[in-house]
């Protein structure tokens, strides 16, 4: 029999350390210091609770990305629902005079039109995919454009102020001084951290993308599983909709926009490979912290308004340079998306 | 005492000559009156980070923000934010749809857009084609998600219809980009080779369209009887080149300057304990709104007739 | 036909399959007996697997009826693998494991021993999985991802995930290619306590002699059809099996020395630090090198840094006569990095010899391709729908000849073939064989790893012991086959 | 060697036509047929020129992005050369007044420099995917952000009109009636469509993309085809960025800004898989083809504005189910990204 030498503890901690996702970690807590160096109120209390408002939409919108993504599938359509499902909800509930149809449904069935127009949406993305056998890339676009411009279709082209207090609670207000925002994310993060971890429903989903002939052949239904994956994307796009709703008191029309390319930027930096079957959400959570981190510390060490950009770009590759050099020191391995 | 105003500012995007020079200004004026700029980051077009922005602001120790907003609505929490925070709130272009400001100060983007459909109905009625009755003209519209797009557009085509009901108004998108706009002008350019005019959301587009006119053969001069007659908005440096070039026939100056000094001028009032007054004034009239006073400038038609004015601000910044 | 007391419990009556053009099963009848190991062979792309694949459902038949305990089934082409789930497990030629999941993983993915309303317990899954590495005596941690391991293990691992449903009946294909002597031991003596349990296996292998070993009936398949149907191990020989699997006479050929000592060495080692010891070594014109060691011994990193294809700790490979030379490669795992599956023959052969076939501009030389890639597939004896058909719809074997011909593409001066005749069969084998000795006699230089003392002595002029990263012993010219199995015993 | 039975000879028809990348062209046929109809210039000459030359910047960004999926990578800085790289020559040859820095380098200079920083971002990608062993999707996102920002930096956020006849030579002369831009994307596409079908070079990013490791036994040098395609793409977005320049008569700062996003859709709507390994040029070309010839009918077919969005994205959808459910017919096989 072969006898493997056992692996020295040092490297067994790095192995351990990337593969639960704590690569991002060390990084955050660099620009943490530097944050706290070059701006004196970035460690305040106020700030960090800001960032992590700041950053609970795009964090939801993430979570729901990697359920997708995990399964080496994509979901682009979610930047469509982060602006659709709210303004659904809004231009049912407003009065005409707001903008609205005048139907002015309540606050809480206008929170239903959010979340299951949301869940529709990813069932009608699961079902293309699964069904009739669309590549999700082609689908999802289409889906983003047609939402984008139904979006313009529903509202008029404007942005709909105040839609209602039920609509805009999870997104405003606050409970002993945390953002309710914050909760929810926090929440959301640590049920969907467990059910991939420990929930049969996780291992299916990191069994599909690793390999989904062994994962059919080994009993799980994949397709079941794909296409709830598509719903669960949607409703968590939906849900981070309806935060941003309330964090802007208003259903904009370009909400959301451009928020998918962050989103997968967050998942990537946090290690969920594009390929499928790899991350975790506490790597997930780790890159929309850094992305969230980023853009406040640029915003309080007063970088040029000419050079916010460039040194977004910047700080982005040299965390990736870092990230890459270390676990690849730890593990020797080169990994690829 | 100018030193203890410390403002946070974000302008909506910096890649338009209009947003960049009112950054630029705006920096300048305040400097110029000793006040500090604690920030000024750039959203990039997204309103969800401008409030991140200013909310960022505000917690780093702005006791005055002045924006461009992005969206009048989903401006408002930022707005809020400020209010709470006891910070003095500036909205320039746009006022917010909720909340208090010390002042917005704004040109009329609708009224823009009406000057930019009476000049053009004017100068078609110098057209064969009004007579006939055949006249078709493009409207290049902006973004139809942002307030300036949807206002300067509903401006110009109200008022053409109302001018002008029989010339035929092709309306296209842009999003406020100069390729969408080539691409719109070529196609509609093929499908009317007579077209007799082109209205422009925004002079970011009126060298892209020019280069189409050019292409198609139909770049006569501004005065010529073929020439196709253009008409933008914003009042760049670039557009009052444009017009002494002879390839632009009038374009609508929004008071740019006037954004930066005015804003500038309103701060230093209402820090030392000032009010601002209702009322007229020279370079147009306050006004009391639900949102707080509004500052309601005069945008200016510019044509070959007044484009060396020296009260236009893109002179001024020549100099 | 012998008297069979018990009702069988796998029926497969009149079975056919057909891949596009490809009949790959023609009305095949199979029966297997309650206990009882029933070895199916035949030569590559007789059918073998396509059958296996038809009885667990991981193929619909096209037509037939296939009966597997109480589960019986008239078979259209629809897939009916669910029926099947709970009476069969099948061990695939390819394997089908979770590279970037743990052992415990794998081996308990989607078992309810470990769940509780749909949460998984990892800390019991993982006391579960050390239980049962340990009773197959396998030192591997179960938190071990199984892209880590070797191919031995992996392919341990695929079995012990299939014995461990308890079902009924269990197909193993080719199971014992990638496993060393020790590993297939361990394999055998499983298999008979769960035969002594009443299990059926069915059993596929291109090693007859392990037929021998551990069969109890024999069917053999040629061209989608059946031969032989359930003849009793005990009455036939190697020799009759052979010549029923290719349909004519196969002869066992013997190794032919064409070594040209006076020529400098094609290519020279010297100073190797493949971990603790040195390592020199040398390959001449004409000499067939066989580098033979137990699992881990770095007989197949020696042969990888010879190859070009792995830096060495230390020390340097290089030719005598200054220029190296070219050097193909037979890599040791075909699945991973032997074939691109999605390409055809034509293009996975090409991929070995792209400047050989292409133009001063870097354009590929069509003409010259066909011919080439032709030439060299017939030579090695590929057998596939055309030339352009995927790699990854050939059988198991004719995908190793594919491997085969690409490192002889670019026209090697030497060549580096580990395993070369894993999952061939024995007429190929001879073919192979054959060609190997026809290019050595040309001048080219053969470095051969392999397991298989058969496959050494037929080959070998040479054979080097390699043990603990070291060489510990050589055996030249006239060695015996009772010498090598006392050498390659001796160290293992 | 033994050669089978023929395969029925409409069955190998229908393979071949979805495996030569011809599977898109009978939607693009429908829709022309659409535009005949509901749009009598859509056919003429001048109208089909026209939208060639509005796809040709398109056209060769999508065709440098090919590369890089060719191998299962990705470059999303693609983006950010179309908008960069002619920037920086305009910012050289332009006068100070005209918003240049006064060196006002000639225009073959110009040219020089947007195609030599086009292929060095490029060799930088590369670099950063080959050697240090970087993500592909965070390094050139990075990239991309630090482009767009230097793009605000170099040119102080303001578009440099007319920046000099050499420089926009390409993307507005017209020769015997065709546009420059048009023979430059027809020969770059026939060009690319040989190298990858008949060039070792193309077998080689074939055989990459489809499984790295044997093409590593194989003999290829795989670093060096990885990083050479990181540098033709980047030559590719160069060339297409100095046509763009040459289409608007200025470098403008929104240059490219979402063209990554089309040309992603085109590549894939053409039927490369993002996993590496499927696509070539004639399917490329015929994603690109019906992303103009949707812009181009709605233009003509006179498409209520707040339509526009909406209705491509129904299109784009309805395309892709009308191909898959054709494709799916001929081969029996579902496809995945
Ligand atoms: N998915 C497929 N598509 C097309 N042809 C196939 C497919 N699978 C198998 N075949 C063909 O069916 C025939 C039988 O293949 P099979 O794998 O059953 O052979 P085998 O007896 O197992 O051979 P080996 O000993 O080489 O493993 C071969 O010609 C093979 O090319
Ligand atoms: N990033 C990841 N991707 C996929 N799987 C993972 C990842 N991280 C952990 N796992 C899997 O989840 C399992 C849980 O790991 P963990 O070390 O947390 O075990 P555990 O159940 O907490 O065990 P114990 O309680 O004994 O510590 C591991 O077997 C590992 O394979
Ligand atoms: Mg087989
Ligand atoms: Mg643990």
């Amino acid at each position: 029999m072969m006898v493997r030498a056992e692996r020295s503890r040092w490297q067994a901690f790095g192995q351990g350390f990337v593969a639960h996702g704590f690569t991002m970690y060390p990084v955050l807590l660099l620009l943490v210091i530097v944050g706290a160096v070059v701006a004196p109120r970035f460690l305040s209390t106020i700030n960090l609770i800001n960032i992590l408002e700041q950053v609970s939409v795009l964090g939801l919108t993430t979570i729901g990305l990697s359920f997708v993504v995990l399964i080496g599938r994509l979901d682009l359509s979610l930047e469509g629902i982060v602006g659709f499902a709210p303004m659904l909800a809004a231009v049912l509930m407003a009065s005409a005079s707001a903008g609205g149809y005048g139907v002015e449904l309540p606050g809480w069935a206008g929170l239903l039109v959010a979340l299951g127009s949301a869940g529709l949406i990813g069932f009608f993305n699961g079902f293309m995919v699964v069904r009739v056998g669309l590549n999700p890339f082609i689908s999802t676009l289409g889906l983003l454009v047609l939402l984008r411009g139904s979006i313009l279709i529903i509202s008029n082209g404007r942005s709909i102020y105040s839609p209602g207090a039920a609509l805009t609670y999870l997104g405003s207000a606050k409970i002993a001084g945390l953002p309710v925002s914050v909760l929810v994310f926090l929440a959301v993060a640590v049920l969907v951290g467990c059910i991939f971890q420990y929930h049969r429903y996780g291992r299916a989903l990191y069994a599909i993308g690793r390999n989904e002939e062994a994962a059919r052949a080994a009993g799980i239904d994949v397709d079941r599983v794909i296409w709830s994956a598509f719903v669960f994307a949607g409703l968590l796009a939906g849900l981070a909709g309806v935060l941003m709703t309330g964090r802007l008191d208003s259903a904009v029309t370009t909400q959301g926009e451009g928020i998918i390319f962050s989103a997968f930027a967050a998942a990537v930096i946090g290690g969920v490979s594009l390929g499928g079957g790899k991350g975790n959400i506490i790597g997930v959570v780790s890159g929309v912290l850094l992305i969230g981190v980023i853009n406040n510390l640029l915003t309080l060490a007063q970088v040029p308004s000419f050079y916010v950009q460039a040194s977004t770009g910047a700080v982005i590759i040299v965390a990736a340079v870092l990230t890459t050099l270390a676990s690849r020191r730890s593990s020797g391995v080169k990994t690829r998306t | 005492d100018n030193s203890k105003v410390a403002i946070g500012f974000t302008p909506k995007f910096l890649k338009d000559d209009f947003q960049t020079l009112m950054l630029q200004l705006s920096l300048k004026a305040f400097a110029d009156k000793g006040m500090t700029v604690v920030g000024s980051p750039d959203p990039n077009g997204d309103i969800a980070a401008q409030v991140d922005a200013l909310q960022n602001l505000i917690a780093n120790g702005a006791n005055v923000i002045v924006f461009a907003p992005l969206d009048s609505a989903g401006i408002v929490p930022a707005v809020k934010r400020a209010n709470e925070a006891g910070a003095l709130v500036f909205s320039i272009d746009d006022a917010p749809a909720g909340g208090m400001v010390t002042a917005t100060i704004r040109a009329d983007n609708l009224d823009a857009g009406v000057q930019g459909a009476t000049e053009m109905a004017k100068r078609l009625q110098g057209k064969e084609c009004w007579a006939a009755k055949t006249c078709t003209v493009l409207e290049l519209q902006g973004a139809l998600t942002t307030p300036n797009g949807l206002d300067r557009s509903k401006g110009f085509a109200d008022t053409m219809a109302a001018l002008a009901p029989d010339v035929k108004v092709i309306q296209r998108p842009t999003e406020w980009t100069a390729d969408m706009a080539a691409d719109a002008a070529q196609n509609v350019l093929t499908q009317t080779p007579d077209l007799a005019g082109i209205f422009m959301a925004s002079e970011l587009m009126a060298t892209a369209v020019n280069a189409q006119l050019k292409a198609a053969g139909r770049d006569a001069a501004v005065g010529d009887a073929a020439s196709v007659i253009r008409v933008a908005i914003d009042g760049t440096p670039q557009g009052l080149q444009l017009i002494r070039d002879k390839a632009l026939d009038a374009t609508v100056s929004q008071p740019l300057s006037a954004y930066a000094t005015k804003t500038a001028e309103l701060i230093e009032l209402v820090s030392g304990g000032g009010k601002i007054e209702l009322g007229p004034r020279d370079d147009g009239q306050v006004i009391e709104t639900p949102v707080g006073p509004q500052y309601q400038l005069k945008a200016t038609l510019v044509t070959a007739d007044n484009v060396d004015d020296a009260g236009l601000w893109a002179n001024q910044l020549a100099k | 036909m012998v008297v069979e007391p018990k009702a069988p419990i796998v029926e497969m009556r009149q079975i056919t399959k057909t891949f596009g053009s490809t009949r790959a099963l023609r009305g095949v009848d199979f029966t297997v007996l309650p206990g009882e190991i029933h070895a199916l062979l035949g030569r590559n792309g007789a059918g073998k697997s396509t059958l296996v694949s038809c009885l667990s459902g991981i193929v619909a038949a096209d037509s037939g009826r296939v009966r597997i305990g109480q589960a019986d089934i008239i078979a259209n082409g629809e897939s009916y693998a669910a029926a099947l789930r709970d009476e069969i497990a099948h061990v695939q030629q390819t394997p089908r494991l979770f590279d970037l999941l743990t052992v415990a993983e794998n081996l308990f993915l989607e078992n309810p021993a470990v769940r509780r309303r749909g949460w998984v317990s990892h800390r019991q899954m993982i006391a579960r999985a050390a239980q049962v590495l340990e009773t197959w005596g396998i030192e591997i941690s179960p938190t071990a991802l199984a892209g880590q391991l070797g191919a031995g293990t992996r392919q341990l691992l695929e079995i012990i995930k299939a014995l461990n449903r308890g079902v009924p009946v269990m197909i193993l294909d080719e199971p014992t290619a990638a496993l060393s002597n020790a590993e297939k031991r361990v394999l055998f003596d499983h298999v008979r306590a769960l035969k002594a349990q009443g299990v059926s296996f069915v059993y596929i292998s291109h090693h007859l002699d392990e037929v021998f070993e551990i069969a109890d009936t024999v069917t053999i398949l040629r061209d989608g059809q059946t031969v032989t149907e359930r003849a009793a191990v005990s009455s036939l020989d190697v020799e009759t099996i052979a010549d029923l699997m290719m349909g004519q006479k196969t002869q066992r050929s013997v190794r032919e020395d064409f070594t040209d000592a006076s020529a400098p060495p094609l290519l020279e080692a010297r100073g190797l630090r493949l971990g603790k010891g040195t390592v020199d070594f040398q390959v001449r014109k004409g000499e067939i090198v066989a580098l033979a060691g137990p699992v881990g011994s770095g007989k197949e990193d020696l042969a990888m840094i010879l190859a070009g294809h792995k830096a060495p700790l230390g020390g340097r490979v290089f030719s005598p006569s200054g220029k190296l030379p070219v050097i193909g490669l037979v890599p040791t795992d075909r699945h991973a990095s032997g074939y691109v599956g999605l390409l055809g023959v034509r293009e996975n052969v090409t991929l070995g010899g792209l400047d050989l076939l292409s133009g001063g501009l870097g354009f590929i030389d069509r003409g010259r391709e066909a011919a080439h890639v032709g030439d060299l597939a017939r030579r090695t004896n590929v057998i596939a729908a055309s030339l352009e058909q995927p790699v990854g719809q050939l059988s198991g074997g004719n995908q190793q000849k594919v491997v085969f011909a690409r490192a002889l593409c670019r026209d090697p001066q030497v060549i580096v073939a580990l395993s070369p005749t894993r999952g061939v069969d024995v007429g190929a084998k001879e073919q192979l064989y054959g060609l190997l000795r026809d290019l050595a006699a040309k001048g080219m230089g053969v470095v051969v790893v392999s397991d298989e003392e058969d496959e050494i002595s037929q080959l070998a002029n040479r054979v080097v012991i390699v043990f603990e990263e070291e060489i510990v012993g050589e055996l030249v010219g006239d060695y015996s086959m009772k010498d090598l199995i006392l050498r390659m015993e001796g160290v293992a």
